[in-house]
This record gives structure tokens, C-alpha cells and sequence, in this order.
């Protein structure tokens, strides 16, 4: 068996260099297109890559049910499990370029992102990170890396912004070093909220994935200088665990935080959320794109997106499709030069820029609240570039 | 501030403390620390889910949950562990990984990878106030909820007679089998009773993260292993003595150290451990064990 | 080149050694064959290979611990993820150093290393890491030595996220220059999987094998086990922090949660999957689940294969992986080599037991133990009280006393394997009082257990090669002398064969030959004769005599079966209740009434005492034990 | 009542009995004796079920028990007092003796029997709320073999009673041992100190190496040479 996969592997490689001589040849010849993805179908980073594949998969499909990419490019995604394993992840994205992937996707981490993007960076192949935000990250491989969801600082930025617009001064930081994202979002907020004239007044922190946080909510309780907010990027189970900690210890300060709370979970909280506000990649208002999604979403796989990354996976499929109709070729080089210009795209998460950017896009972000166990959509915001702050 | 961190610490040491027992009582009697302890709680968690989910009473799910994981821990035994008796310690341990890593690669692709919501009733998150200090429900109901269950598992160990026999098989296995015992069922209700205490502990976890998710029992087996090290490998006074403390050096650390040295607080705990271990090997309070010659 | 090294084997490596050399080849070999086919099949392969290669060394640093001192580490990964990070800071470029760490201390920023020089300075900070990380190790033993390392990877990984300044915290550490391919990992995994297959030849691994096997009969062959606990750690540190290097180039990027629980779990379910007690273990271990993976993820994520399409199932690997861990578990919990190593020159017949050595010279000197007033009390209970005696050379003291009466525990503390509640012991003049075991046997004593303390895994010759290497320099002189004691005790027919697979009565004849290996000036012997049949017992009396006679040791037993002990013995101890109540040659003890008392009960004792008057004494030259 | 024929054990490589054959009468006391490693302890835990025999069988009550499990022999009546007592030393003197009749007798027998034995050991009786692990080793001994009795059981197997007992101590528990075979229980004795077994036993069975040395009665043994070889090695 192994022989005749290997055999096949060999076939598609042939198949796919004659495809290439030919279409060299003769440009209008109908040519796949092949996307790997190298994403964790199992293990820590599942729950990320999972939802982030689905949406992808539900746009390949429309997308070659149009004909493809561009209208003539079929598109055929090859998906491999990194079972979050950053050696697999490196050894399955060389796998996937010797499979003849024009573009790779890879999955929502920096690390994995940064190990395969070593791999593609030299051969100049376009990759893109399911939603991996942290901003360094296209930074530390290479002008083939392109972020898709909204950058921590980005998210940090917008936020800060609006509480500083609220009147809110006084902030406490609640970091987690157990991750980029519960580490330098809260980092990045306190960076934009002082540099506009607001102040952080104390600094805690938790490890993640331990329920307890009533030393710590004793400790906010109990501080001399009382904050106008309390910022955290931490999410399921610590943010819960801490609100509903929080709000029992009597503390009514709001709480802000990041897109990763955007979740049934935490909506299921109630009233304990009410007036905390978070960010997202995009907003299902009545009529918008993100809900004419949410629909077709639930009527392909039966059930509702958990989470705004099928969105994301979805406007990946856009981002793709918009890039090689751009680039009108297979090269891997043109399609990436497409995707650093693409200017203010339509996703079905909001506008989406690359020109002009490091590659993680400059793009909207929505600014939702919790309030009597309902989001109220607050608004969206695309920040300056000057504002958001330095990776 | 003091004292409200004193409830803190107590709260939280009484969750490590059931979990803690829950492991303690299965490795006393088969020598088996069985790190899938904490897919029993993701198991008693689903169960609560999914009883909610059918629009059953609180009551009622909270009681399928924990019967849940108590079932589910004596079928683990059965199937995975049995063939492994009179196996070593370590062999034992690794064949509850793998039994863990099993379970979880089943939770995340039968079920969700994403962690799936559990609303609890707002009376939960309320809070008393005496004087000064304010003691939410939460904590309330876990020191409430451990003191009831050790009080239980006290009486039972004392005043039943399968109580009493699992005290003797912790010391002397096989002299319990001389007095027509059978082994089998003392394995079992060792096995019961983890699950009993596992789907305790998940309850209160989970009243505290308030979602359920494939990966969520990791970091508290591993938390009640080191309090199980730490009070005696196998001692049930020792694992709640274990637990607790496990908790109260957890918040005054977090409430003590400052901001820069606070992410260095896990090394410090577990350096902690390495130290107790070093003067007492065999932990904070010994396992009782027959002398064979 | 490999005839070369076979001759060296000949003339001065010992024959272990030699044997150990050639696998080691045998096994880089194997490595090199492969690397040249996976060159061959594209860079994917190679990839897969890398990665695998650089598994293997992690694998072989886990197994030289582990395998060698049977205390399973959870630790190993978190110094995989130290020499990484070490590694990633000596060999990045300053550029991106300046951009990424912006608060790096000087002593670390902007040393662009080549890989090599890195790996150079990652063993040395390995043995740095290893001695100091290892302190809690070397005192503790067993499930409480494992439990720490389990709490020096959370340590380890904590240390790592809490310092941002040098590693980034848990943001990814990038921009590490990715040097290593095929044919960097392949030659440090041989030379790591060389290292560990010579490392259990070694004194220092033979000693820590000996521990793994059986603690105190270690310590009476004078092993250190906090020094060799110690040692094996260290040097599997450093293989473990090499394995970090490499992966640091191989990946480019990483962060601490890469080197966390994940790895420590994979790397310790290959090594058992293989084998954890030999060096052939690790190899096949991380061959056969490499393979394993490579196959079922191709099948995982679904298509169509020969016209049947399979729908995805993810997970599958992780699943596959965990149920053969159960099964090998199940099936065969010594792992699929069983623990063997591939003795390739044993297997092709190159290779026979070494010759043996000859006889020590006789001692000359005599020399005495003398024990003053050595108690025992454990909780409540006086197990030895206030006893006194003097062991001198050349001379067979019996030790004789009902059961629990205190004998057991009075050698135990004489040995140095119980330390006494007070009194004072000296050997030769020398005082040993409160001494460890293994120092006693250092200072001289050779001893056997009463319950048998021979070490099952290893082969007969290399039970007595521990001992003898503590007083022969340089191991082929020791394998020779360790040959000489199992000729004497009649088992060089069985040299090669595992000391598990003796029958019971043999196992005693090594102990002795073990203990003899020390050539020791006391030889002490407890219930040498419990289970042997009446041709052994004679066997075994004869053999003791004639030794005595020979080395002029100091032989003393405890022995139950009084024939032996009147027939063999000069000089006999009667223990009773924890006190010494008589001593002296076998007619006067016999004759002793208190003696009788202490063995036959106040009421019976009464009945034979008056039996024992009657009968008359000539008749047995070498005393008797009357008895009604 | 009690039949044993070639029983061979084996632990791993070792054969710890290689051929015993022995019968227990009812109302008999007979004594196994021999030097330490003979095998005699071994022997006692095959027929309770301790450890498989690899060959051989065990008939209790004319019913084949070979190899079944130790609880599933307890409940035919057969009690095994182990040697070095083994009473639960963190388990209160009532616990342990509870225990022993804990699946064999009713709430109310229990009480009974407990009553009885407390009777028979008054010694106990001062201890009943006390640790076991408290009590010095004589009482121990009374406790254990009490905790065997409250099963009622047809047979009771006893491994070493005067082992590391003081020689007064010793006389107690074999008088009563010999008061226990009067009151009609079947008794197999496992002794090293021969003198005192043969005193009280009806008839003994000598083992060396495994094997049966020599077999008879008691008063034969006892005078007999062959003994004094086998056992005593004069």
C-alpha cells in the first residue's frame, strides 16, 4: 500500500511538472491547484484548526463549483494532521510542497507557522497561517508568511482605543506567560492605553488552565488604586473561571478582553458578562455577510459555527481566490506578490488589507459587549497603521 | 484579606484533596497511579452537558454525572487495567497515559475539540458577606461539597464492612483475600469510589470554568498527583493533607509574590516538592504498609 | 576498519567492551544505510528521517538514564528544550538577536556560532546542568526519584516561560539558523546510540544496572548508588541537551510548550515500545514507531486508495500509538528487543567467555570486626540489644539464634545496610561505625542475603565483573578475576546467561561468587544453605572451607541448619531476643542450657536438658545439638 | 478433610515444593516441620489459594480447590493464620477481628463470635479499640489466629505461631492451640521448632528441599533419628 501511495505520489508529481511545461505552453489549459494544509487535527491546537479547516473547505468547495480559483484553476486540497507536533509540522508541510502545494496553509500558532514557513519562505511558496495573531510572525519567516486573522496588536489597539474613548484611566493587566497571546495582548493594550494618556495601575498574573483564580481576584479586591477596567486576553476556562470569580468577590469592575472570548461559553455566563466588551474578526449583524455565512454554514454541516474561525477559514478561501484571479497564474511567486496587494477585500469577517502592511493584515475588527446574556454590536474599527504598536 | 485568602486557600486545597483521594485510594489498593483520572472528570462533565442538554433537572444531572464517572472508572478497570495486575508501578502509571491520550483523541474527535459550554445557575456566583469579608457561593459549595465528601468516604471507610476491608487491602492485600474477601470487588469499589470522587471534583471544577473540554483533565490530575507525592504515595489521610496544602501554598504564593517573580511560581511550588521529598521520601504522612519479610 | 577495532578488543579492551564496540559500528551503520536510502527517496523522507534521528537521540538520552538505573524520567524533555534554547542563543544571528531578544544580558547576545561549537558548549553546560539538577536525584530512589524529575520538567518548562528576556517567554523563539539535515542528525544519533551501548559496559553503567536490579546488594559490593545515580544522570543530560541542539536547528522555531509533557510522553512511550533496559531498545524503538506513524497518517486523512475511499479520521495516529503502547505493555512489558542488546560477536560466535585470572594471594594479616554494644531499636521494638562480638580472619564464626531473634538485623548493621540506634564498629582497627553499606564493603566485608540479592537482568559474569571491578583496575584484569570467582563457585559454563534464569540453589553459589569478587577479608553469609538440597549444602560447605583455608578470610554465617554450622564453624554466636547469649566453640554453645532454652521453649527446654545429661559425648567428635 | 497430592509450586524459575503429599484428618492437629526455605510455608499458601500451584492437587472436603482463588477457598472454611502474624496494624483489634468474619457471618453472629473469641483471648479484650500495630507481637499472634477463628472455619491453617515470640509467650500459644484442637477443630501446623510441634500434633510431615522427607505420627517422629537428621541435621 505504502509502495502504491508512494507510486501515486510520484504519478501526481510528474503529472503535476508536465501540467506546469504545459500550461507554460499554453496558458488557458485548465490546471489544479493544490493547497496543503498542514494543520493539528488532534492535539492541543485542534480546537483552533478544526473549525478553521471547515470554513476553508465549505469556500473550496463553492469556489470550484465556480470552476476554481480565478474561475480555472481547480483547487484541490490535500489536508494533513500535524497532531500538533511542531517536528510533524515541519516534516508534513515539506510533504505537502513535495506534493506539489502551491500554497500552504498552516496551523493557528505562531511556532508550527514559523517552523513551516522555513520550509516555504526558500521555495517562495505563499503561506498562510490558519489564524495564528501573533504579529511577529511574519516578521520571523519571510515575505511568504501572511497572518489572516486580526493581529494581537491590532485586537489590543482597537480596544484600547474604544476604553479610552469611554473614559476609561486607570487599567489592570491580567497576563498569563503561558502563552504569546495571554502574555503580549494585555502588554500591547497597556502599550496604545498609556501612550493615550491612560494609566496601569497593577499587573497580576495566572497559569492557564487552573480554575482558581481567588487569590488573585482577592488581590484585585483589595488594591489601594482601584482600576476603570480590568484587560485580559485569557479565555476558556480561565476567563469564566475569573469573572464568575470575580463578580462573586463583589468586584464590578468590566472586564475587557480579546477575540478568544467571542464563545458560547462565555455568553452562556449571562449577566456576570454584562458590560464586558471583546473584540472580533467580524459580526453577524442581520443581513451582513457573516450571517448569510452563519446560514450556509449550518445548512452544509448541520450545525453552527462554534467559533468566528470557520469564518476566518472561509475568508481564507476568499483571500485565495482573490489572489490567484489577481495574479492569473499557478506561480507560486506571482500569487504571492497578488496577496501583499490585496486592498480592502470584502471577507465575510470585514475588509482585509495586505498593501502597505508586514503581511498581517490590516483589517477590521469588530468591537462587541456582553449585555443581559446577549452581544450588542458595538461597531467596527480599521485602525491606523501608525496606532497599532511594533510586533 | 487575610482571612478571605484563608477560604481561598481551604477551597481550593479541598478540591485537590478529593481528586487527591480519588488517586490515592486506587494506587493503595492496586498500586496503579492512573493519570486518566482526569478523563473521568471529562467524562462526568460530558455527562452533566449532556444532561442539560435533554433538559434535566440540576439535581438530577449533577447525580448522572458523578454516577457517570464512577461507572466509567470501574469499566476502565476492567477493560485496560485488569489484564496489568501485579504489574509494576511503572508500567501501571504508563498504561494510564495511554489510556488518558485514548480518551482524549475520542473526546476531541467524537465529540468537540472545542470546549462546549455549561451555563450554571447565577446562584452560584453570588456571594455572602460577613462583615468585611465577602465568601462567594463558589467557594462556599466546594469546601461545603470536599468536607461533606471526606466526611462520607471517612464513614464509609469506618463503619462499613467494605470500608474497613479496603483500609486492610491498602495494608496487606492478600491477608484481606484469607478472610474470604473476594479481591475483585474491593478492586471495584476502589475503583468506584475514584470515580465517585473524580466526578465530585469535576463538578466543582467545571461550577468553576463553567465549559467542558477534551483536554481539561490534565492539569488537575497533574495537580492532584503532586499532592498525593507530597502527603504520601497511597496514604488517605495523607492525600487530603497533601491536597490542602497543595492549596494553600498555591494562593499565598499568588497572593504574596510579586509581579516579576510570580510566573516563576510553578517551578517554586514543584521545587517545594523536590524538598519535602528529600527529608521525607515517602511524603508528608506514610503510607501504612505490612512488613513482609 | 572494524577487523582493527576487533583486534584491539583482543589484546586490551575487555571482552564486554570489544562486544559493546561492535554494536555500537553496527548500529551507526544501520543509521548510515538508512540516511543513504532516505537521501535517495526526496526531501520529504529526509525530513521524516531528521526529525527521527534527532527523536532517536532524545530517545537514547532517556534510555541511558532510565534504562541503566530502572528510574523512569518524565524530566529528560525539559532538558531537550534547555539545549535547545542554548543552542538557538549561541548560534543565532546578531541581527535577529537585536530585533527578537532586546533584553538579552551581553554575556549570551551575538555569538553566531557554528552548530558544532555550539554542541560543544552544550556538553559541557550539560555536565554543569546534569550535577546540579541531579541533586535531588541521587538522594532519592524509585517512584520518589521518578516523581522529581517529574517536577524538574514542570520546572524546567516554567524556568524557560518565565524568563522573557533570554528565551522569549512562551512566544515563539525564532530565527535560529536551521543547519541541521539527514547527515547532522544521523552521525550525533550514532555516535548518542554508540555512547549508550558502551556507557552499560562501563563500570560506572554495570553499577548503575546493579542498582536498577537490586539496590542493597548493590550497596554490598561497595556501589555508590547516589554517585552512579548521579553519573548516569549527568552524561544523559547531556546527550538529552545535544538531542535539544540539534532540534533547535532542525525547527528554526520554537517555544517551551514544544519540550513540555508532549515530548516527555512520546519519548517515553518509544523507548518502552522498544525496550527500555538496552541501547537496541531506543533504536527499534523509535524505528518501529516512525514507521507506525508514517503509515497510519497516510491512511488518517482519508482519500481514495484503490478505489475505495476512506473518510478522514484524525486522531488515528495518536490512537494507533497508545493502543500498541497498551498492547506492548500487555504482551511484552520488557519491550519488543526484551532488553536485549544485539551482541552481534555473541550471536556470530566471535566472542566466548575471557579466561579467568589467578587466586589472589593469601591475607596474611589478621583482622578482626569488632562490634560493641551495637541496639537496634525500631518503634517500640529492640530487635538487636546492646550486642557485642569480634570477628576475626581466618576463622568461620557461626552466628546462630531462633528465628527473629535478632541475627538478621545484627549482620545488617555490621554490613552498614541498617544503621544501628548506638554502639560503636570497627573493621580492622579502622572505625566504620554509621558507615554506608557500600563503604563497609569497600573497608573489607563481602556479604550475601538471606533472601537473595543477585541482579536478575544482567548475566552471570557481569554480576560478579561489578564487584570485582571495585577492586581490579581496568575491566578486562576485572572480567578475568570476576571468572575466576565463577569458576570457583562452578557456574563459568554459565557466564553468559542472565542471572534470572538460574535456578535457586545456583543463584546462592553466585551470591557467594559476587561477594568473593570483592576480595574481601570478611565474607558474610546470611542462611546460605535456606533451600539448597544436601548434595548442594555439602557442596557449598566444602567450598567455603577450602576458601577460608586458602584466602585466610574471615567467613561468618548465619545459618539455620545446625549440622552445617557445627560442622563448619570454629567459633559460634548463640542470638537470642536481640542480646548475645553465648559464644564460643560448637561443643561449649551446645552444651549451654541457656541456649537450649532459647531454642526449644522454657517448658521443653527443661526435658532435654535432663535428656542431654544423660546421653554420653564422645560419640560426636564435632558436638551435637541434642534434642529429645 | 484436607488431602494434598505431588502439590509442586513454583515462583518464577525457583521450585519452592517440588512433591509434598499430606492428609489432614478430621479433628487432627498435624504438624508440617522443617528448616527455614524448606518449603513449608509455601505449601500452606497453595492450599489457601495464595499462590497456583504448577502442579499437583488440593482436596478439601472431598471438593478439587486447586488453584482457586483465596476468597473463594476461605468460604469453604478453610482459615490460614500467615506467618508473622499480618494482623491490619493500622485497624483497630474489633476491625481486625471483624474482618475475619465479615463475609462468613451475619451482623448478629458476628457480634457473637466476636463475644466468643474475646472469651477464649480475654488478653484482647482490653485492646479492642487499640491499632493493632500496638500491641506487642505475642498478642498480635492471639489477635491473628483469633481473626482466623471468627470465621468458624472447618480448617485452620497455621504458619509459624512462635515465630519471634518470647519462649513464655510460646508456651501460651501452643496450650492453646491444644485447647483449640480439643474443642474439635482440624488444625495444620506449620512449626520450625520441631519439639514443640510434635508435642502437641497427632501426626507430623517432615519437609526437605520441597519434598516430604518423612511422614508419621507424631510420637513416632519424635523419637525417631531419621527427624534429628532431616530437620535437626545431627
Amino acid at each position: 500500500m505504502r509502495d502504491r501511495r508512494r507510486i501515486n505520489r510520484h504519478l501526481a508529481g510528474l503529472v503535476s511538472a508536465a501540467a506546469l511545461m504545459l500550461g507554460a505552453a499554453s496558458p488557458a489549459f485548465a490546471e489544479e491547484i493544490i493547497v496543503g494544509v498542514a494543520s493539528a487535527q488532534t492535539g492541543g491546537l485542534a480546537p483552533f484548526d478544526q473549525p478553521s479547516l471547515a470554513g476553508l473547505k465549505i469556500a473550496v468547495d463553492e469556489i470550484n463549483a465556480k470552476g476554481g480559483f480565478g474561475g480555472k484553476y481547480p483547487v484541490r486540497l490535500v489536508v494533513k494532521d500535524t497532531r500538533s507536533d511542531m517536528g510533524a509540522t515541519a516534516t508534513i508541510t515539506q510533504e505537502l510542497v513535495d506534493a506539489g502545494a502551491k500554497i500552504l496553509i498552516t496551523p493557528c500558532d505562531a511556532d508550527p507557522s514559523i517552523a513551516a514557513g522555513q520550509v516555504t519562505q526558500p521555495l517562495g511558496i505563499p503561506t498562510l497561517t490558519f489564524c495564528g495573531t501573533a504579529p511577529i510572525l511574519t516578521g520571523a519567516v519571510g515575505d511568504v508568511m501572511f497572518g489572516t486573522y486580526p493581529g494581537d496588536n491590532l485586537q489590543a489597539t482597537v480596544l484600547a482605543n474604544y476604553a479610552y474613548d469611554q473614559g476609561l484611566r486607570k487599567v489592570y493587566l491580567l497576563k498569563s506567560p503561558d502563552s504569546t497571546y495571554t502574555m503580549r495582548l494585555p502588554e500591547y493594550f497597556g502599550e496604545v492605553f498609556t501612550r493615550k494618556g491612560g494609566a496601569v495601575v497593577g499587573e497580576g498574573s495566572f497559569s492557564m488552565n487552573q480554575s482558581d483564580f481567588s487569590a488573585e481576584v482577592t488581590k484585585i479586591k483589595n488594591l489601594a488604586d482601584k482600576p476603570d477596567l480590568i484587560m485580559t486576553a485569557g479565555y476558556e476556562p480561565d476567563f469564566p473561571a475569573f469573572v464568575q470569580q470575580l463578580r462573586a468577590a463583589g468586584v464590578s469592575t468590566p472586564v475587557f478582553g480579546a477575540d478568544a472570548i467571542g464563545t458560547g461559553t462565555i455568553l452562556g455566563l449571562g449577566k456576570l458578562v454584562d458590560g464586558t466588551v471583546y473584540t472580533a474578526a467580524g459580526y453577524a449583524t442581520p443581513g451582513s455577510k457573516l450571517a448569510a455565512f452563519e446560514t450556509k454554514f449550518k445548512d452544509v454541516t448541520g450545525h453552527a459555527p462554534e467559533s468566528a474561525y470557520e469564518a476566518n477559514g472561509y475568508d481564507i478561501g476568499l483571500i485565495l481566490d482573490t489572489a490567484v484571479t489577481k495574479a492569473d497564474s499557478v506561480d507560486p511567486k506571482a500569487i504571492r506578490n497578488a496577496l501583499a496587494s490585496i486592498e480592502k477585500l470584502e471577507g465575510v469577517t470585514g475588509e482585509i488589507t495586505y498593501a502597505g502592511t508586514d503581511r498581517m493584515p490590516l483589517r477590521s475588527v469588530a468591537l462587541v459587549k456582553y449585555q443581559d446574556g446577549a452581544r450588542v454590536f458595538i461597531g467596527t474599527q480599521v485602525p491606523a497603521a501608525a496606532e497599532v504598536p511594533a510586533p | 484579606m487575610l482571612v478571605q485568602q484563608i477560604v481561598n486557600a481551604i477551597s481550593l486545597g479541598g478540591v485537590y484533596a478529593l481528586l487527591a483521594l480519588g488517586l490515592a485510594i486506587v494506587f493503595s489498593i492496586v498500586g496503579l497511579i492512573n493519570f486518566a483520572h482526569g478523563e473521568l472528570m471529562t467524562i462526568a462533565g460530558y455527562c452533566l452537558l449532556g444532561a442539560l442538554l435533554m433538559g434535566v433537572p440540576l439535581a438530577v444531572a449533577v447525580v448522572v454525572a458523578v454516577a457517570s464517572a464512577a461507572i466509567a472508572a470501574v469499566l476502565m478497570e476492567q477493560i485496560a487495567f485488569k489484564p496489568m495486575r501485579g504489574a509494576s508501578v511503572t508500567s501501571l502509571l504508563i498504561t494510564s497515559f495511554a489510556v488518558s491520550s485514548l480518551l482524549k483523541v475520542l473526546f476531541q474527535n467524537g465529540i468537540s475539540a472545542r470546549p462546549q459550554p455549561i451555563a450554571m445557575p447565577s446562584w452560584m456566583t453570588g456571594a455572602f458577606q460577613f462583615g468585611h469579608v465577602s465568601i462567594g457561593v463558589g467557594p462556599l459549595l466546594s469546601i461545603a461539597g470536599s468536607a461533606l465528601a471526606l466526611i462520607a468516604l471517612e464513614l464509609f471507610l469506618r463503619r462499613t464492612v467494605m470500608g474497613t476491608a479496603m483500609r486492610a487491602a491498602a495494608e496487606d492485600f492478600n491477608v484481606v483475600r484469607l478472610m474470604g474477601i473476594p479481591a475483585g470487588r474491593i478492586i471495584a469499589t476502589a475503583f468506584l469510589l475514584s470515580g465517585l470522587l473524580a466526578g465530585l471534583a469535576s463538578l466543582l471544577w467545571i461550577a468553576q470554568r463553567a465549559s467542558v473540554d477534551p483536554l481539561m483533565g490534565f492539569t488537575p490530575v497533574l495537580k492532584a498527583f503532586i499532592a498525593t507525592v507530597v502527603g504520601g504515595l497511597g496514604s488517605l489521610p495523607g492525600a487530603v493533607v497533601g491536597g490542602l496544602l497543595l492549596g494553600v501554598i498555591e494562593v499565598a504564593l499568588q497572593s504574596a509574590l510579586p509581579p516579576d517573580v510570580a510566573p516563576y511560581r510553578d517551578a517554586i511550588v514543584l521545587s517545594g516538592v523536590i524538598l519535602v521529598l528529600l527529608f521525607r521520601p515517602d511524603g508528608v504522612i506514610p503510607a501504612a504498609r505490612a512488613q513482609r519479610s | 576498519m572494524e577487523a582493527g577495532v576487533h583486534g584491539v578488543a583482543e589484546r586490551r579492551l575487555s571482552k564486554a567492551m570489544g562486544g559493546a564496540l561492535v554494536d555500537a559500528l553496527a548500529m551507526a551503520a544501520l543509521l548510515v544505510a538508512v540516511g543513504l536510502v532516505l537521501t535517495m527517496a526526496g526531501v520529504a523522507p529526509q525530513r521524516t528521517g531528521t526529525h527521527a534521528a534527532i527523536i532517536l537521540t532524545a530517545v537514547v538520552s532517556l534510555q541511558i538514564f532510565s534504562g541503566n538505573t530502572g528510574i523512569v524520567s518524565f524530566g529528560h524533555a525539559g532538558f531537550v528544550g534547555l539545549g535547545a534554547y542554548v543552542v538557538g542563543l549561541l548560534t543565532m544571528s546578531a541581527s535577529v538577536q537585536a530585533s527578537a531578544l532586546r533584553n538579552l544580558p551581553t554575556l549570551l547576545a551575538g555569538h553566531e556560532m557554528p552548530l558544532l561549537a555550539a554542541l560543544g558548549i552544550v556538553v559541557v553546560l550539560g555536565i554543569v546542568v546534569g550535577v546540579v539538577s541531579g541533586a535531588p536525584l541521587f538522594r532519592l530512589s524509585g517512584s520518589g526519584a521518578s516523581i522529581a524529575t517529574l517536577a524538574l520538567l514542570i520546572i524546567v518548562y516554567t524556568v524557560l516561560v518565565a524568563s522573557r528576556d533570554i528565551t522569549r517567554g512562551s512566544q515563539p523563539f525564532y530565527g535560529v539558523p536551521r543547519d541541521v539535515g539527514l547527515w547532522t542528525a544521523i552521525p550525533v544519533a550514532a555516535l548518542a546510540l554508540a555512547f549508550a551501548r558502551i556507557f552499560r559496559e562501563l563500570p560506572i553503567g554495570l553499577s548503575a544496572r546493579a542498582v536498577a536490579d537490586d539496590e542493597r546488594g548493590a550497596a554490598a559490593i561497595g556501589i555508590d548508588r547516589r554517585f552512579t545515580t548521579l553519573f548516569a544522570w549527568a552524561a544523559s543530560i547531556v546527550v538529552a541537551m545535544a538531542a535539544g541542539g540539534l532540534m533547535a536547528q532542525f525547527l528554526g522555531a520554537f517555544s517551551p510548550k514544544d519540550f513540555y509533557f508532549g515530548l516527555a510522553f512520546t519519548t517515553l512511550a518509544m523507548l518502552i515500545v522498544g525496550g527500555m533496559t538496552s541501547s537496541l531498545g531506543a533504536l527499534s524503538g523509535v524505528a518501529v514507531t516512525t514507521v507506525v506513524i508514517e503509515l497510519v497518517r497516510r491512511v488518517e486523512g482519508g482519500g481514495e486508495i484503490g478505489g475505495i475511499v476512506i473518510p478522514p479520521v484524525f486522531g488515528l495516529t495518536e490512537a494507533v500509538l497508545a493502543l500498541s503502547m497498551i498492547l506492548i505493555i500487555w504482551r511484552r512489558p520488557e519491550g519488543l528487543c526484551g532488553g536485549r542488546e544485539l551482541n552481534l560477536l555473541k550471536r556470530l560466535g566471535l566472542s566466548g567467555p575471557p579466561t579467568a585470572a589467578a587466586e589472589p594471594p593469601a591475607r596474611t594479616a589478621r583482622l578482626t570486626i569488632r562490634a560493641d554494644g551495637l541496639t537496634k531499636r525500631y518503634a517500640g521494638i529492640v530487635a538487636v540489644d546492646d550486642a557485642g562480638v569480634e570477628l576475626p580472619t581466618d576463622c568461620i564464626t557461626g552466628i546462630i539464634g531462633p528465628n527473629g531473634a535478632g541475627k538478621t538485623t545484627l549482620i545488617n548493621m555490621i554490613a552498614g545496610a541498617v544503621a544501628p540506634t548506638s554502639g560503636t564498629l570497627a573493621i580492622a582497627g579502622e572505625p566504620v561505625t554509621r558507615f554506608a553499606a557500600h563503604r563497609v564493603a569497600r573497608a573489607g566485608l563481602g556479604r550475601t542475603f538471606q533472601n537473595i540479592r543477585i541482579f536478575p537482568r544482567m548475566t552471570l559474569l557481569e554480576n560478579v565483573l561489578v564487584a570485582s571491578r571495585q577492586v581490579v583496575p581496568g575491566l578486562a584484569a576485572a572480567e578475568r578475576a570476576a571468572m575466576r570467582e565463577l569458576t570457583r563457585v562452578g557456574l563459568a559454563h554459565l557466564a553468559e546467561q542472565p542471572a534470572g534464569s538460574l535456578p535457586y540453589g545456583l543463584r546462592r553459589r553466585l551470591e557467594v561468587a559476587r561477594a568473593l569478587a570483592l576480595d574481601p577479608a570478611f565474607l558474610v553469609l546470611d542462611e546460605p544453605a535456606a533451600g539448597m538440597n544436601p548434595v548442594e549444602t555439602e557442596w557449598l560447605t566444602t567450598m567455603l572451607a577450602k576458601v577460608r583455608a586458602e584466602r585466610r578470610i574471615g567467613v561468618v554465617l548465619i545459618e539455620h541448619d545446625l549440622k552445617l554450622v557445627m560442622k563448619l564453624c570454629d567459633r559460634i554466636v548463640v542470638v537470642d531476643h536481640g542480646r548475645v547469649i553465648a559464644e564460643g566453640t560448637p561443643a561449649e554453645v551446645q552444651a549451654n542450657p541457656d541456649v537450649i532454652a532459647a531454642y526449644l521453649g522454657s517448658r521443653t527446654s527443661a526435658r532435654v536438658l535432663a535428656q542431654t545429661e544423660q546421653e554420653t559425648k564422645p560419640s560426636n567428635p564435632t558436638g551435637e545439638f541434642s534434642h529429645a | 478433610m484436607l488431602s494434598v497430592r505431588s502439590l509442586q509450586v513454583r515462583y518464577g524459575e525457583v521450585e519452592a515444593v517440588r512433591c509434598v503429599d499430606l492428609t489432614v484428618g478430621r479433628g487432627e492437629i498435624v504438624a508440617l516441620v522443617g528448616a527455614n526455605g524448606a518449603g513449608k510455608s509455601t505449601t500452606l499458601a497453595a492450599i489457601s489459594g495464595l499462590v497456583r500451584p504448577a502442579g499437583g492437587s488440593v482436596t478439601f472436603q472431598g471438593e478439587d480447590v486447586t488453584g482457586l482463588a483465596p476468597e473463594l477457598i476461605a468460604r469453604r472454611g478453610v482459615a490460614l493464620t500467615p506467618e508473622g502474624r499480618r494482623v491490619f496494624a493500622s485497624l483497630t483489634t474489633a476491625e481486625n477481628l471483624m474482618l475475619g468474619g465479615a463475609v462468613h457471618l451475619g451482623r448478629a453472629a458476628l457480634k457473637e463470635r466476636e463475644a466468643e473469641m474475646l472469651d477464649l483471648f480475654p488478653i484482647l479484650r482490653r485492646y479492642h479499640r487499640i491499632k493493632a500495630g500496638n500491641l506487642s507481637g505475642g498478642e498480635q499472634q492471639m489477635l491473628a489466629i483469633a481473626r482466623s477463628l471468627m470465621s468458624k472455619p472447618k480448617l485452620l491453617l497455621l504458619d509459624e505461631p512462635s515465630l519471634g515470640l518470647a519462649p513464655q509467650i510460646i508456651d501460651k500459644v501452643f496450650d492453646l492451640i491444644a485447647d483449640l484442637r480439643r474443642s474439635g477443630l482440624t488444625i495444620l501446623l506449620v512449626e520450625q521448632n520441631v519439639a514443640l510441634a510434635l508435642e502437641i500434633a497427632d501426626s507430623a510431615v517432615v519437609i526437605a528441599n520441597g519434598n516430604v522427607a518423612l511422614s508419621g505420627s507424631a510420637a513416632e517422629l519424635a523419637t525417631s533419628d531419621l527427624v534429628r537428621q532431616a530437620y535437626l541435621g545431627i
